[in-house]
């Protein structure tokens, strides 16, 4: 049955991932029907490559760690803490996650950049620093760690933090010996899909970076797109999969050490009123540091939307209805854009839960039952690996497989170049593991014996996933399709590549508007950007209903 | 559904259209063709310049499209070593001046627009400075315009890539090293895109004021009368200026793609493309100039626009030839 | 009609020399070799001190645990491949596993529901079931708000709602006070009499077993040590650990002759039939009389407890082991008094060979 | 030296009028102002029906509680912002909440390790503990790999660990076999006596308080119904609640006059300086005396439970509610038979008032 529940995944992997990257990476090493494998040595021996990907490592492990320190506290404030406008805020915290990032850049440098608002107050400023760059990461995935981390953080049983409570652990000691190994396999995944994020950034380092950083990724997109020096691209690329399986091998192995079913309980139980001091300077920290680092960029881009040439109004917003009946294929009217982002997100979300859904299933039943150990069948360690590949699609450049899809999927059956669904199968790339990622821990913790319990009472496998494995992984599942659903929304390196120009989604069209001179495709693109994040907020939030809108239901 | 657009260009009553993200019609116009001709039209873009060529390139085998439009000079090398086309010697073509028919013998590809990339400066700055803009490569190195300037990097913007090609155009294969030595040390600025340069950093866009503190740019000679478009009332002037001598032109060509499935529909579209129809919607669209003599230029072009008299051009195989390794050397140069 | 099918028309659950090892080094299999029968509508209570294997044979006769060898009839059928939730067997865990996120009627109704019973056959049989169980009123309570004993009841009320033909129940009353407790038992007697269930329970309280069993089974390291009516238990301990676990720790080595046996603790009447020789005795402490000091097996009083209903004393005799009483509380010496001690025959049982 | 610093020598624990609601509409309060005092070096245990308010009131003396009023004082401190930790008491939960992630060792050496006590000392300090409970060897298993009273002992083994001035058990042996539990009832005393340690332990338990106990404390509604030593509960009972939940069903309404009183069952002997007028009488099953139906009460035998160390009979007389009496097995009549019974003046109770 696991197998059976794999296929679809190991297919989509298959077709929509390894063969068009397998194919691209084989073009570029395989020149004139040779091998090119002197390449390598050539690549590597190149210290300006040894550089780029010192930078890129370290500066990956560096926005993680960063990320982590500053986003799980608010992880911890989202899952225990009740307070008015969480949900809101929880669907806030995750609008950067869509912004194409040369909105981002643009905002930060408006925070940090010359002239911004660090530099006006005093003196700042960390456009070209590595610092920019860490805080624009920060930004991004604060919402990945307070998401997932968070999720199953508010299904863990408080009473687990209690018992250390009573055997003299303080509040941070039971945290750190209690709390955190459980949400150990949470953390993990939030910290490899950081990790990854930041290791194949790419707006973010060009815009903040400035032509000196350099990650792999810009390398690849360089070397594929304008140079087309495909065997160099190939060589980086392989280059990149080896630190991405290097990093997915030493996840896999901390988590594996780490999993254990744990004591989960209904999550919306475990929100409490703040209490005491200690806790009220936690929330306020929480809330001031998604307030400077999260909303204030957005702000910068919402103003800026209403700073008209009159003064502040809704001038680029009605010249932007104005443009697109203009006789013009250029404008694009931003209710179309945003239907196509629409469209695609939620097709993108429905074959990214279907696809993550089932592998995240499979993998669960793949754990040994607890008993005799000693004995891995060979299925389990299949599963395993597989489980590593599916994280792959994050490791790997847009680019690549944008290229790859070009010339793989140009035949029947799967002459699919000009189809819509490629935009969605793209975006699903992305947002698979994030499915995955999300899920895999709630759903390892949750106790066998629960579903023991279902299956005694005469439940059948599907109905025991459905009825036990379902709502204890509701959470997850709805945070996942949130990423998912924001990924499609924000993704820009494949879909510019891929989708059609008659269906530009909203990222394109804003970048479309950037990339020409004057006041008014500026302004347009500031208040498309706005309405972006709109979406992107109420979309979450209308999920966020979701989650909380069940109640004892027989 | 599903594959329903994948097998419509084997239908010949479509003709597709590929080209970068910088195409732009009226809708009129191709709806006139549509009209006129029968045939239907899809265009698909495919990323910017480089990217869109690069694409075309790797499905040669299977071509997406009939017609491959923004093949400009400094990639038209790769294009046509790469067998991207067939000939065909679209209508019109000797309305097109000689100087821009780079592919005379093999009509491969043919010209169809010319811009050009130019030093903008922001007029108010040196009103301000009482300060006169520069005017050539060589005023840029003067220390009264220190630190003034920003541009792009060559390797991964064309806008920037072509400021270069002026340079080496203007100082020759030996000299430009020299050139760009001096202008580092008199403070040039450089950034990776041209969304950041001219919308961040340069102080004249609409965009860039009050956070752009650079009043050069490097930019496309259209710029100033795309920062007019759309004022009511029109300005007396353009806020922006260009640097005329400073130029390098980029001419854009269009050619019919090798194995397209709808060939006679490929030939119409190109010979529309050259139409006057088409040349003159052209400017306001895609801010590039008709490559017709014939073709009237917008008032907005007239008025606001430079008239650039000399810009600087190298031939498609010198860039072919060398382009890879000057930009590495002008990143080791630049950039460290 | 074969002798197979003809057993199966009366027995509901057959295990044959079932064994479960989750191999753990220098340890005994969880269950080793274990034979069982349970006719159709008999209730058997299984017994056996913490860590015995009780409730990993509850887990092998649900499928829920493979075991390594022996198997597994229902009815007669063997269960080998069949799943779980095709058992039709019921099963109460020994830590409830309810449901987090659904409430208490969501607890109680799932079985129902997964049976697809109508919705008001659903709430019908909740209401029914909780007011069994005392909890009216708790149907939309959530669990995670309920006491310990509460949600062991909810816990039983969900394993009773479907109403499997056998049916399982791990410690169902262990959390329950005394009065609580002896209501269900009678309650739940007349339910399973009623429905003509199955049961085969987990008890580590011999009282709630002997008054709810027909037949009480006493497990030790994995293996069955006795098999009997309470009665037949009680009386008759199969050997000095049965005795010993049912808490009669007056068991000494005797010599049989005749009509009485000699032993550490001098001469005791054995009862009629005993063959002479080496045997162990077990006296119970109804059975040891207290006497003045001069009469009988002079003793110290070493200890004292008071136990409810009568208090336990704890004797020292001049030589041999220690011996434990039993008498009112109005009759009761104090701690270090003197007092003699006789034995009556009818509380005296050989038992089994040296097994220990 | 004034009157709260010296009960604060000998006092370790007072509750103050301690309430906690949970503001479940239509039900009483889970602690309804509760007042308590545990003396440094006592063992209390608290006993009550499910649900009213044990486990409550020992997670509102952890700090894990929040009391909507009344104060908790821990060696006369009010222990209001104090948080758990640094209260100095321990807790042993119902439901262990021993931590998965760690194995059996790691669990019981948590509390030491908070402590920053030496490796060498944990490790001692888990052997010693893990032999008391009856799992020697088991400090490297998995805690998900034990069964259910293994793993009770491992929380009991944790709670104890790092022995906490106040502890407090919540049914800590609750899971355990009868012998089992009577051998670490013994060794707790002896343990906590050496110690010096303070416990509150909640079980559900008669035989186990009574034997662990120093003191007992009946719960129910959240209120304390009755506080005294085991066998002052046990005698004199102070309500018909208190006398129904130790078991004890025979109680009527009376009205005493002189040496015996009017009830349904016709005279009873009371004890002497009874005062006259309407009461209630508990008679103790003991004190059920059978004779022949010619001599005493008539009574038909109703039913007849078996309880191990006698059989516990139900009479119904001609007139007034059923009798339970108490009679050694070989003596037992049986179902249906008929019977007289007497009442024995020693095992008649008079009840406080009215209360129920
Ligand atoms: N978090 C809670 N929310 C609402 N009600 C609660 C909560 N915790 C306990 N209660 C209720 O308070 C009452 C007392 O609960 P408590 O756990 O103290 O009982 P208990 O005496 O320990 O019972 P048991 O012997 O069954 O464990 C019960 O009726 C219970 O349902
Ligand atoms: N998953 C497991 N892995 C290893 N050992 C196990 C596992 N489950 C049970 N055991 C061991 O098997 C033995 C029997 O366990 P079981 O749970 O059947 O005992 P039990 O009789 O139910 O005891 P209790 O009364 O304490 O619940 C115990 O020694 C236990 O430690
Ligand atoms: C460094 C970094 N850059 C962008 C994103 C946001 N993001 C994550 S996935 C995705 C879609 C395209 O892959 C987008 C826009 C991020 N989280 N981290
Ligand atoms: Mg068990
Ligand atoms: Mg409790």
């Amino acid at each position: 049955m696991r197998l059976g529940l794999m296929a679809v995944p190991f297919v989509f992997f298959a077709v929509f991932f390894a063969y068009p990257v397998a194919v691209i990476v084989g073009r570029g090493l395989k020149d004139g029907g040779q091998w090119q494998l002197g390449r390598f040595g050539a690549v590597l021996g190149d210290p300006d490559v040894l550089h780029v990907l010192w930078f890129t490592v370290w500066q990956a492990a560096a926005s993680t760690a960063l990320t982590l320190l500053i986003a799980l506290p608010g992880a911890y404030v989202f899952a225990r803490f009740a307070f008015p406008g969480k949900q809101l805020l929880r669907a806030v915290v995750a609008v950067p996650f869509v912004l194409p990032t040369v909105v981002v850049g643009s905002a930060f440098l408006a925070l940090v950049g010359r002239g911004g608002l660090l530099d006006d107050l005093w003196g700042v400023r960390l456009d070209t620093s590595v610092w920019a760059i860490l805080l624009a990461h920060v930004f991004f995935n604060y919402a990945v760690v307070v998401r997932t981390v968070g999720g199953l953080w508010a299904q863990l049983d408080p009473r687990q933090e209690e018992a250390a409570r009573v055997l003299g652990a303080g509040r941070f000691a039971a945290w750190r010996k209690v709390t955190l190994p459980a949400l150990g396999p949470a953390v993990a995944a939030a910290a490899l899909m950081v990790f990854l994020f930041t290791f194949t950034s790419f707006g973010v380092v060009q815009i903040l970076g400035g032509p000196t950083f350099s990650t792999l990724e810009v390398e690849i997109y360089r070397q594929t797109a304008d140079f087309l020096d495909l065997p160099t691209a190939a060589v980086l690329t392989l280059i990149q999969f080896a630190a991405v399986l290097g990093l997915l091998a030493l996840h896999a192995w901390t988590v594996r050490r780490r999993e254990s079913t744990l004591r989960l309980v209904d999550a919306s139980r475990t929100a409490r009123r703040p209490h005491g001091a200690g806790q009220w300077a936690l929330l306020w920290g929480t809330l001031t540091v998604i307030a400077v680092l999260l909303v204030l960029p957005l702000a910068v881009l919402v103003e800026r939307s209403f700073a008209g040439p009159d003064g502040f109004g809704l001038v680029f917003y009605k010249t932007l209805r104005d443009a697109a009946s203009a006789d013009s294929t250029f404008a694009v009217a931003p209710l179309d854009a945003l239907w196509n982002s629409l469209a695609y997100g939620a097709a993108a979300t429905a074959i990214a839960l279907l696809v993550g859904g089932l592998a995240a299933a499979a993998l669960t039943r793949s754990r040994p039952a607890a008993g005799p150990s000693g004995r891995t069948p060979m299925i389990t360690r299949l599963l395993r690996g597989f489980d590593g590949l599916l994280m792959l699609p994050l490791g790997v450049s847009a680019v690549t497989v944008g290229f790859g899809f070009l010339i793989t999927l140009d035949k029947p059956p799967l002459d699919l170049r000009a189809s819509w669904w490629l935009v969605p199968l793209a975006q699903a790339l992305v947002g698979v593991p994030f499915v995955v990622r999300t899920m895999l821990p709630v759903l390892r913790a949750v106790d066998g014996r629960l579903r023991e319990a279902a299956a005694v009472l005469g439940a059948s496998p599907w109905q025991v996933w459905r009825e036990v494995d379902l709502p204890m992984v509701r959470r997850a599942l709805l945070v996942a399709a949130g990423f998912a659903f924001a990924v499609s929304l924000g993704e820009f390196g494949a879909t510019v590549f891929i989708a059609r120009p008659d269906q530009p989604t909203l990222p394109v069209a804003v970048t479309r508007l950037l990339g020409r001179a004057g006041e008014f495709n500026y302004g347009q693109a500031m208040a498309l950007s706005t309405i972006l994040m709109v979406v992107c907020a109420g979309a979450l939030l209308a999920l966020e209903r979701i989650r909380t809108d069940h109640s004892g239901e027989f | 559904g599903c594959g329903s657009a994948g097998d419509s260009s084997a239908d010949t009553k479509t003709v597709t259209l590929v080209s970068h993200d910088s195409f732009n019609a009226s809708k009129s116009v191709l709806a006139a063709f549509e009209k006129e001709s029968g045939y239907k039209v899809k265009v698909l873009r495919g990323g910017d310049a480089g990217e869109a060529v690069n694409k075309a390139i790797l499905s040669k085998d299977n071509p997406q499209g009939d017609v491959f439009f923004g093949i400009d000079n400094t990639l038209l090398s790769r294009g046509l070593n790469a067998g991207l086309f067939t000939p065909y010697k679209a209508k019109g073509l000797d309305s097109v001046p000689a100087d821009l028919q780079l592919d005379k013998g093999g009509h491969r590809v043919t010209p169809l627009d010319y811009g050009d990339i130019c030093v903008n400066y922001d007029r108010a700055y040196f009103t301000q400075h009482k300060l006169a803009p520069p005017q050539t490569f060589d005023d840029l190195l003067k220390p009264q315009y220190k630190g003034l300037l920003v541009t792009e990097n060559s390797a991964t913007s064309s806008p920037g890539l072509a400021f270069q090609l002026g340079t080496i155009a203007a100082h020759g294969e030996a000299g430009w090293t020299d050139y760009w030595k001096k202008l580092k040390a008199n403070g040039v600025e450089v950034v990776d895109s041209w969304e950041q340069a001219y919308n961040e950093r340069f102080s004249g866009s609409a965009a860039g004021k009050g956070k752009g503190d650079k009043p050069l740019v490097v930019s496309y000679a259209s710029s100033p009368p795309a920062e007019v478009m759309g004022k009511n009332p029109a300005p007396k002037e353009a806020p922006t200026g260009v640097a005329t001598g400073t130029c390098f032109q980029q001419v854009e060509f269009g050619g019919l793609l090798k194995g397209a499935k709808n060939e006679k529909g490929g030939k119409a579209l190109l010979d529309f493309l050259l139409s006057k129809t088409f040349q003159e919607d052209m400017p306001l669209q895609m801010f590039v100039n008709p490559a017709r003599k014939d073709a009237k230029e917008p008032e907005l072009f007239t008025r606001y626009g430079a008239r650039i008299d000399k810009p600087a051009t190298l031939a498609p195989e010198t860039i072919a030839k060398n382009r890879d390794q000057w930009v590495k050397q002008w990143s080791s140069l630049v950039l460290k | 009609m074969t002798a197979q099918a003809r057993t199966a028309a009366t027995e509901m659950l057959r295990l044959d020399g079932v064994t479960v090892s989750f191999g753990m080094p220098g340890t005994h299999p969880a269950l080793d070799g274990v034979d069982l029968d349970v006719a159709a509508h008999e209730i058997v209570c299984v017994l056996g001190p913490s860590g015995s294997g009780k409730s990993t044979l509850l887990r092998v006769v649900a499928g829920l645990q493979h075991a390594d060898a022996g198997a597994v009839l229902l009815e007669g059928r063997d269960q080998v491949g069949v799943p779980t939730h095709r058992r039709g067997v019921g099963l109460m865990f020994q830590d409830h596993q309810l449901f987090p996120q659904r409430d208490v009627a969501g607890n109680v109704a799932f079985g129902l529901r997964m049976r697809g019973s109508s919705r008001g056959e659903q709430q019908r049989t909740v209401t029914e079931l909780l007011d069994l169980v005392g909890l009216p009123g708790a149907a939309g309570r959530a669990v995670a708000s309920l006491s310990g004993g509460e949600q062991q009841r909810v816990a039983l009320a969900r394993a009773l709602a479907p109403r499997p033909r056998l049916l399982m129940l791990d410690e169902p009353l262990g959390q329950l006070d005394r009065g609580l407790r002896e209501r269900l038992v009678v309650e739940l007697r007349r339910l399973f009499r009623e429905l003509g269930t199955t049961v085969l329970a987990v008890t580590h309280d011999q009282g709630e077993a002997f008054a709810l069993a027909d037949r009480v089974v006493v497990m030790r390291d994995g293996r069955i040590a006795q098999s009997g009516s309470p009665l037949e238990v009680w009386q008759r301990p199969a050997s000095a650990f049965v005795a010993r676990f049912l808490g009669f720790d007056n068991v000494v080595e005797a010599s049989v002759q005749g009509e009485s046996a000699a032993t550490p603790w001098g001469k005791v009447p054995v009862p009629d039939g005993t063959p002479d020789g080496a045997c162990r005795l077990l006296v119970r402490p109804a059975g040891v009389r207290l006497t003045s000091a001069a009469d009988g097996l002079p003793c110290t009083v070493v200890a004292r407890t008071f136990r409810g209903t009568h208090v336990a004393l704890l004797l020292q005799p001049a030589s041999g082991p220690q011996v434990e009483a039993a008498c009112p509380l109005h009759e009761a010496p104090e701690t270090g008094d003197r007092v003699g001690i006789s034995f009556a025959a009818e509380d005296v049982v050989v038992l089994g060979d040296a097994e220990e």
